[in-house]
C-alpha cells in the first residue's frame, strides 16, 4: 500500500500529462499541475521554515558553538515573518501589495536582503578571477582549445579586442578579433550547444520514462 | 599579520576617507601613472609565478579590487564598434512607428542590475522620446520595480518631462505574475487573463493603453531583459516560436550564449549582451549612462583577468609546476 | 540623520561584511550570513505565502470558485503529515505528484524545444548556407553541423570510444571545449560588472567619492 | 508492470484513434462579397472558419483587404457577428491596420454564427455581405503535433524495448564515465580522513528533472555512505527537496542494513534566496571541511563560488548539471563533472541495474536518430537544391515537415 499508492498516483499522473499535450482542450493541465506545485510548495515550506526554527532554537538552548548567530537568524526570520503577514507600514493596509515601496518588508527587502544578495553575487568576479588564474592552463589538447575559445570571446567582448586588430584590412576582417569572437558564438559554440541540447534531451526523456515505469524509485523512500 | 596591524590599516584608511577631497578625481596625466603602475606591479606577479612562487588567491584578489575601484577616479576615451546583434535591436526598435504597443519584460532582479539597468534605462528613455507605448510586466517578483527605477530616470530627462507622459496611457506597469512560463502561454490567449490589474490594483480593461490589447497578436515588438529561467529562452521558445512574436532581448553576459542559437535562427530579432552590449545600446539609441561609466573599469578588471591567464600559462610553459594543491 | 542615510550605512556595512569573506571567514562574515540566511527565507515564506496560498489557493478557490485548486490544497496538506510519525507516508503522495507531473512535462518540453527544434535548425541553417553561396557562412554551418555530429557521439553510451569511434568522439569533446571557453569568455565580463555595481555603491551612495 | 504496459498501450491505441480521427473534415466557410464599389476597389473578402486545433468556443474570421486601409480617414475594421438562432447581432472588436485575421473567442459550440466586416473610412462605412453559417467545435487531437507524437512514441519505444530486454538478460555494453568511478573514491577518502562529505542537489525544486537527477544519484551515494559509515551533510534550499531527499538518504540507510543511523538532520533547510544559501553554503564549506563535495542538479550563477570554495579547502570535487552556462565553471574548478546527459545517466549506471542500464541503450537510439536526420537531411536537400531532384526534394519537404514544432 504505502508503495503502490505512490507509484500509481506518479505513473497516471505522469502519463496523462504527457497525452494532454496531444488533446487541445487538455493542453492547460500543464498549467493546473504547476499552480498545483505551487500550492504544495507553500504547505511543504511549513517543513522546511520549522526545520530552520527547530535546528537554530537547538543550538541557542544547547548554548553549541556559535548559537549567537542562531539567535540572529531567528530573529530576521521573525521580523521578516511579522512584517510580511502583517504588511506594517505598507501605505494600502493589510490589502496592499507586498512589494508596495515604503512598507517595512519592502524597506528590510531594500537595504538589508538586496545588498545582501548583490554583494555575494558580486564574489564571483573574485573567483572567476583566482580561476582563471590558476586553472585555465594550457595543459593539454583541450584545455588548450578551452583556452583559446575563452582568450578569443574575452578579447572580442571588450574594447581591447578592437584595439588590438583594428590595423587588419577590410578584406581580412573575418580575422579581426571582434568578428572571431563573433564567429566562434555563432559555430563551433552553437555546435557545442546544440549537442548538449539534444543530449540533455534524451536523457530527460530516458529518465522521465524510467521515473514513469517506477523502475526508478529510491526518492519515494524505503518501507520505514 | 598581527591583530594591532590590521587596526592601524583600518585607521590609517578612515583618516585616509575623511581628508580626500570629496569628489575625487585624478588628472590625465595621474591617469596615466596610476595604470603603468598596475602593469608593473603584473609584471612582478609574471616574474614572481615564472620563478616558481605562485602567488596566492587573495593577490589576486587585491588586483581584481584595484583594477575596478581605481578607474573610477580617472579620464580616458574609449574606442567602440557595435556589434551586429546590437544594430538588428536597434533597427528593429527605429522601424517601430510612434504609437506602436511595445511589450517589455523585465526578468531579473537586483543582482543583475549593474548589466541590465543600463538598458533598461536606455530602452525606456528611448521609447519615450519615439512615443512607444511601453506595456511593462514581469516573470521575476522584483523585475517590475527594476521597471520602476528606469521609468522613473527617464521621466527626469527634460525633454521626455516636457511630453507630460502619463501613466495609463502612455505606460503602464503589470507587475509580476509566478507561473514562469505558463504565463507567456496563457497571455498568447488573453494579456488580462494573466494580469487581471495593475500593480496600482487598476482593472486591465479601466486602462486606456491596454485598449484592444487582447493578446500577442497585438502587440508589435516585445522587449526582454533577462537573467537566467524564466527569461528570454521562454519567450523565444513560446511566444515567438507559438504567437509569432518579434522579440528583441538584453542579456546577461552568461546568459547570452545560450541564446544565441535563436539569434542565428532569427527568432530572435537582435540581442544586446552583458555590459558592453549595454555600452553599445546606450550608444545606438543615443542615451549614454551607467554602462558608459562602467565601461573602464571593466575593460581595466578585464585586462587583469587577460594577465593572470597570460601569467598562469606563462608559468606552465616555463616548466614550473607545484605539486602541491590548496592555497594558491 | 534621516531614513535613507541609515539604509545606506545599513547595505554599505552589510556589503563589506560579504565582502570581508573572500580574505577569509570571520566573525563579521557570519553574523551578515545569519541575517542573510534568517531575513531571505522570511522573505521567501511570505512571497509564496501571499502569491501562491493567498492569491492562488485562496481568492481561486474562494472567490473564483475553481474548485479544481482544491486538489493541491488536499495535496499541500497530506505533505503536513509528514509532522505526525504514524502516517508520515503519506507525504509520498504528492512527492509523487510532483516527480510524476515534472517528469511528464518536461519530457515532452525538452522533446520538442530542445531535441526537435535543434535538430530542425541545424538542418535548415546549412540547407540555406548551401543555396545562399556566401563560403564565410557556408564554413560556418559546415563547421556546425560537424560539431553536433561529433558532439553527440561523444554523448553516445553503448560503444567504447576507440578507433575511429574514438576519434570523432575526441572532436566531439574539442567542440565541447570550445562551447565551455566561449561561455566563460562571455561570462567573465559580467561577473566583473556584477562587482563593479557593489564598488560603485560603496563610492558613490556611501562615501559619495566619485559624482 | 504489466498493468502499467496495458495502461501504455491503451493510451497508444486512444492516441492513433484520435490521430485518425482529426483527419476527418471539419466546418469550413468561404464566402465573397459584394462590399460597395464606390472606390473602385474589389470588394473585400471575409471568410469565418472553426479555429484548428483547438478546445472548441472559437471562430477565426479571415479577411484579405484589396486596399482600403490605405485610403484617407481608414479608421479600421469592425467586425460584427450573429448569432443565427436568437438573431442577436453583436459588434466585436474594432481592428487597426494591418490585421487580417481575427479570432472570436466569445462565441458557444452550440450556437452557429455568421460574421460582416465593415472598413470604417471616415464614418462611410463599407459593409460586406455576411459569410455563411459557421460554428465552432472543439478538436480531440492537436495535428500539428502529430509528428511529434511518431517520433516520441519512436524514441520511447526504443528505450521501453531496451529495459524490457534487459530484463530478459540481454548483456548492454556501456562506456566508463570517469566522473562516477570518482564517487566510490571521494566517499572513501572522506572515511579514511574521518571528515564529512556534503551533497548540495542544485538549487531548484522538484519541478526540475535536474534536481530529482540529482537526488537518484543521491540516492547510490548514500548507500555507500551508510556502508563506510561517513557523515553526509546536505544543506538545501527548499522545502520539497528537504522532504525528498530525506527519504531518499533513510531509503539507503536501510538498504544498507542500517536504518538506526539514519538521522533527519542530515538534511536540512536553509533558505530558498539562491544567494542566501550560497553564503551558507560557503560558511559550512570552510567551517567542517568536508573531505569531498557533490555538486549534482541545476546550478546558476554560484556554480562558481562553491566550486572555488570547496577547491580552496582541498576537497575532492565531482559537479554535474545540465546548465550549458555553468557547465564550463565545474570543468575549471572541480576534479570530475558530469557534464549534461551524463547527470541523467549517471544514477543508471551507479545502480547497474539492467533495466536502468537499458533505457541509456534507448536514449543512444535517439542520439542515433537525431545525427542520421540531420545527416541525411543536409545531404538530400543539397542535392534537391543542387540537381532539383524530385525524390530529394520529397525528403526535405517531409523533415521540415516533422521538425517544425510551431
Amino acid at each position: 500500500m504505502k508503495h503502490q499508492i505512490p507509484m500509481l498516483i506518479l505513473s497516471a499522473v505522469g502519463t496523462l500529462l504527457v497525452v494532454s499535450v496531444f488533446v487541445p482542450s487538455a493542453q492547460h493541465w500543464g498549467e493546473d499541475a504547476t499552480l498545483y506545485f505551487d500550492i504544495i510548495a507553500v504547505f511543504a515550506f511549513f517543513l522546511g521554515g520549522g526545520n530552520l526554527i527547530r535546528v537554530h532554537t537547538e543550538k541557542v538552548s544547547h548554548k553549541s558553538a556559535g548559537w549567537i548567530y542562531s539567535v540572529v537568524t531567528l530573529l530576521g526570520f521573525g521580523i521578516m515573518l511579522v512584517t510580511g503577514l502583517f504588511k506594517i507600514g505598507n501605505p494600502n493596509g493589510i490589502a496592499g501589495d507586498l512589494s508596495k515601496s515604503g512598507s517595512y518588508f519592502q524597506l528590510l527587502f531594500q537595504y538589508v536582503m538586496s545588498p545582501l544578495n548583490s554583494t555575494m553575487y558580486a564574489l564571483l568576479a573574485f573567483y572567476v578571477a583566482s580561476a582563471s588564474y590558476r586553472a585555465f592552463r594550457a595543459k593539454n589538447t583541450e584545455a588548450t582549445i578551452l583556452l583559446v575559445a575563452a582568450f578569443v570571446i574575452l578579447l572580442g567582448r571588450t574594447a581591447l579586442g578592437v584595439l588590438l586588430t583594428n590595423w587588419i584590412p577590410a578584406q581580412l576582417s573575418v580575422l579581426q578579433i571582434p568578428n572571431l569572437a563573433i564567429w566562434i558564438m555563432n559555430a563551433p559554440n552553437l555546435a557545442g550547444q546544440r549537442a548538449i541540447m539534444i543530449g540533455i534531451s534524451l536523457g530527460v526523456i530516458s529518465m522521465s520514462l524510467r521515473l514513469l515505469l517506477g523502475i526508478e524509485r529510491t526518492y519515494l523512500g524505503g518501507d520505514s | 599579520m598581527k591583530k594591532y596591524q590590521y587596526w592601524l590599516i583600518l585607521v590609517a584608511l578612515i583618516i585616509i576617507l575623511v581628508i580626500v577631497p570629496k569628489p575625487l578625481e585624478i588628472s590625465p596625466t595621474a591617469s596615466v601613472i596610476v595604470t603603468i603602475l598596475l602593469g608593473l606591479a603584473l609584471i612582478w606577479v609574471l616574474v614572481l609565478t615564472i620563478r616558481g612562487h605562485l602567488i596566492g588567491r587573495r593577490v589576486v584578489f587585491l588586483f581584481i579590487g584595484a583594477s575596478l575601484a581605481l578607474p573610477f577616479f580617472m579620464n580616458f576615451e574609449m574606442p567602440f564598434k557595435i556589434s551586429p546583434e546590437v544594430k538588428t535591436l536597434y533597427d528593429a526598435l527605429a522601424k517601430l512607428p510612434p504609437g506602436s504597443k511595445v511589450l517589455a519584460a523585465f526578468d531579473y532582479d537586483p543582482p543583475s542590475a549593474p548589466e541590465l539597468q543600463p538598458q533598461a534605462d536606455a530602452f525606456m528613455a528611448y521609447a519615450f522620446k519615439h512615443d512607444l507605448k511601453v506595456i511593462i510586466m514581469g516573470l521575476w517578483p522584483q523585475g517590475p520595480q527594476q521597471a520602476d527605477m528606469a521609468v522613473a530616470k527617464a521621466l527626469r530627462q527634460p525633454e521626455i518631462r516636457a511630453k507630460n507622459l502619463r501613466y495609463g496611457v502612455d505606460y503602464v506597469n503589470l507587475g509580476f505574475q509566478s507561473g514562469n512560463e505558463f504565463v507567456i502561454q496563457r497571455m498568447g490567449t488573453s494579456f488580462s487573463g494573466m494580469f487581471p490589474r495593475d500593480i496600482y490594483n487598476t482593472d486591465y480593461n479601466k486602462i486606456p493603453i491596454l485598449n484592444g490589447v487582447e493578446n500577442f497578436s497585438n502587440i508589435d515588438f516585445v522587449f526582454n531583459l533577462s537573467s537566467g529561467y524564466p527569461g528570454t529562452v521562454e519567450w523565444v521558445q513560446i511566444a515567438v516560436d507559438r504567437y509569432g512574436v518579434k522579440l528583441g532581448a538584453g542579456n546577461t553576459a552568461v546568459q547570452a550564449p545560450s541564446v544565441y542559437p535563436y539569434l542565428s535562427s532569427r527568432r530572435l530579432t537582435g540581442l544586446a549582451g552583458g555590459m558592453s552590449g549595454a555600452w553599445q545600446f546606450e550608444l545606438a539609441t543615443q542615451e549614454p549612462g551607467k554602462a558608459s561609466t562602467y565601461v573602464l573599469p571593466q575593460t581595466f578588471s578585464h585586462t587583469v583577468v587577460i594577465a593572470f591567464i597570460i601569467i598562469g600559462n606563462a608559468a606552465l610553459i616555463v616548466g614550473y609546476r607545484r605539486s602541491k594543491r590548496g592555497e594558491a | 540623520m534621516d531614513g535613507a542615510v541609515i539604509g545606506i550605512w545599513l547595505a554599505a556595512l552589510l556589503t563589506l561584511g560579504i565582502m570581508s569573506f573572500v580574505y577569509r571567514d570571520n566573525l563579521y562574515y557570519k553574523i551578515c550570513e545569519a541575517i542573510f540566511i534568517g531575513i531571505s527565507a522570511g522573505y521567501w515564506f511570505i512571497t509564496f505565502f501571499w502569491d501562491s496560498l493567498y492569491r492562488i489557493a485562496w481568492i481561486g478557490i474562494v472567490h473564483e470558485g475553481r474548485y479544481v485548486l482544491l486538489g493541491g490544497v488536499i495535496l499541500g496538506a497530506m505533505m503536513l503529515m509528514r509532522l505526525f510519525g504514524k502516517i508520515g507516508w503519506i507525504a509520498r503522495w504528492p512527492l509523487a505528484f510532483i516527480v510524476g507531473a515534472t517528469a511528464g512535462l518536461k519530457m515532452m518540453v525538452y522533446f520538442t524545444t530542445n531535441a526537435m527544434a535543434q535538430i530542425h535548425d541545424t538542418v535548415y541553417d546549412t540547407v540555406t548556407a548551401f543555396s545562399g553561396g556566401d563560403l564565410y557562412n557556408l564554413i560556418g554551418r559546415l563547421v556546425i553541423l560537424l560539431g553536433t555530429v561529433t558532439g553527440l557521439i561523444y554523448f553516445y553510451f553503448s560503444k567504447e570510444h576507440k578507433g575511429i569511434f574514438g576519434g570523432v568522439a575526441k572532436v566531439g569533446t574539442w567542440f565541447l571545449m570550445i562551447t565551455f571557453g566561449a561561455s566563460f569568455g562571455y561570462t567573465v565580463m559580467s561577473r566583473m560588472s556584477l562587482l563593479l555595481g557593489r564598488i560603485e555603491f560603496l563610492l558613490t551612495d556611501w562615501l559619495k567619492l566619485v559624482k | 508492470m504489466i498493468a502499467l504496459l496495458r495502461v501504455a498501450k491503451f493510451v497508444v491505441s486512444l492516441c492513433s484513434l484520435l490521430f485518425i480521427v482529426s483527419f476527418l473534415p471539419g466546418q469550413s466557410v468561404y464566402s465573397q462579397d459584394t462590399a460597395s464599389s464606390v472606390n473602385n476597389l474589389p470588394p473585400i473578402t471575409v471568410k469565418a472558419y472553426d479555429t484548428e486545433n483547438d478546445a472548441g468556443s472559437s471562430i477565426t474570421v479571415e479577411w484579405s483587404d484589396p486596399g482600403y486601409w490605405r485610403r484617407e480617414g481608414f479608421n479600421g475594421y469592425r467586425l460584427s457577428r450573429k448569432n443565427v438562432a436568437s438573431g442577436i447581432e453583436d459588434s466585436l472588436d474594432v481592428l487597426p491596420t494591418g490585421h487580417v485575421l481575427h479570432e472570436d473567442r466569445s462565441v458557444s459550440d452550440d450556437s452557429s454564427y455568421t460574421y460582416t466586416l465593415a472598413v470604417l473610412i471616415n464614418g462611410a462605412n463599407l459593409t460586406s455581405t455576411s459569410t455563411e453559417v459557421v460554428r465552432s467545435s472543439k478538436q480531440w487531437f492537436d495535428n500539428r503535433l502529430t509528428w511529434v507524437l511518431i517520433l516520441g512514441l519512436i524514441i520511447c519505444g526504443a528505450v521501453i524495448y531496451f529495459i524490457e530486454s534487459a530484463k530478459r538478460g540481454t548483456k548492454l555494453f556501456l562506456r566508463r564515465i570517469a566522473g562516477l568511478e570518482a564517487i566510490d573514491e571521494a566517499v572513501g577518502r572522506a572515511t579514511e580522513m574521518g571528515r564529512p562529505i556534503l551533497f548540495i542537489a542544485g538549487i531548484q525544486d522538484m519541478d526540475d528533472v535536474q534536481t530529482i537527477a540529482g537526488l537518484t544519484i543521491l540516492g547510490s551515494i548514500a548507500r555507500t555512505v551508510a556502508e563506510y559509515d561517513t557523515k553526509i551533510n546536505m544543506p538545501v534550499c527548499t522545502s520539497l527537496v528537504m522532504t525528498a531527499a530525506r527519504e531518499t538518504i533513510k531509503h539507503a540507510y536501510v538498504t544498507a542494513g542500517r536504518p538506526d543511523a539514519y538521522n533527519d538532520d542530515m538534511v536540512r533547510y536553509v533558505t530558498n534566496e539562491q544567494f542566501g544559501f550560497v553564503a551558507a553554503v560557503d560558511g559550512i564549506m570552510v567551517r567542517e571541511r568536508p573531505a569531498a563535495c557533490f555538486l549534482l542538479g541545476a546550478f546558476f550563477a554560484e556554480s562558481l563560488i562553491m566550486a572555488e570554495t570547496g577547491n580552496s579547502i582541498g576537497a575532492i570535487q565531482v559537479a554535474g548539471t545540465a546548465m550549458p552556462a555553468q557547465l564550463p565553471f565545474f570543468v575549471a574548478a572541480c576534479d570530475y563533472t558530469l557534464i549534461g546527459e551524463e547527470l541523467f545517466a549517471a544514477s543508471a549506471y551507479l545502480s547497474g541495474e539492467p533495466r536502468q542500464l537499458g533505457s541509456l541503450k534507448g536514449a543512444d537510439v535517439g542520439k542515433a536518430i537525431a545525427m542520421i536526420v540531420i545527416l541525411v537531411g543536409v545531404i538530400a536537400t543539397t542535392i534537391a537544391s543542387a540537381w532539383n531532384s524530385e525524390s530529394m526534394l520529397w525528403i526535405e519537404n517531409l523533415l521540415r515537415q516533422m521538425f517544425s514544432t510551431g
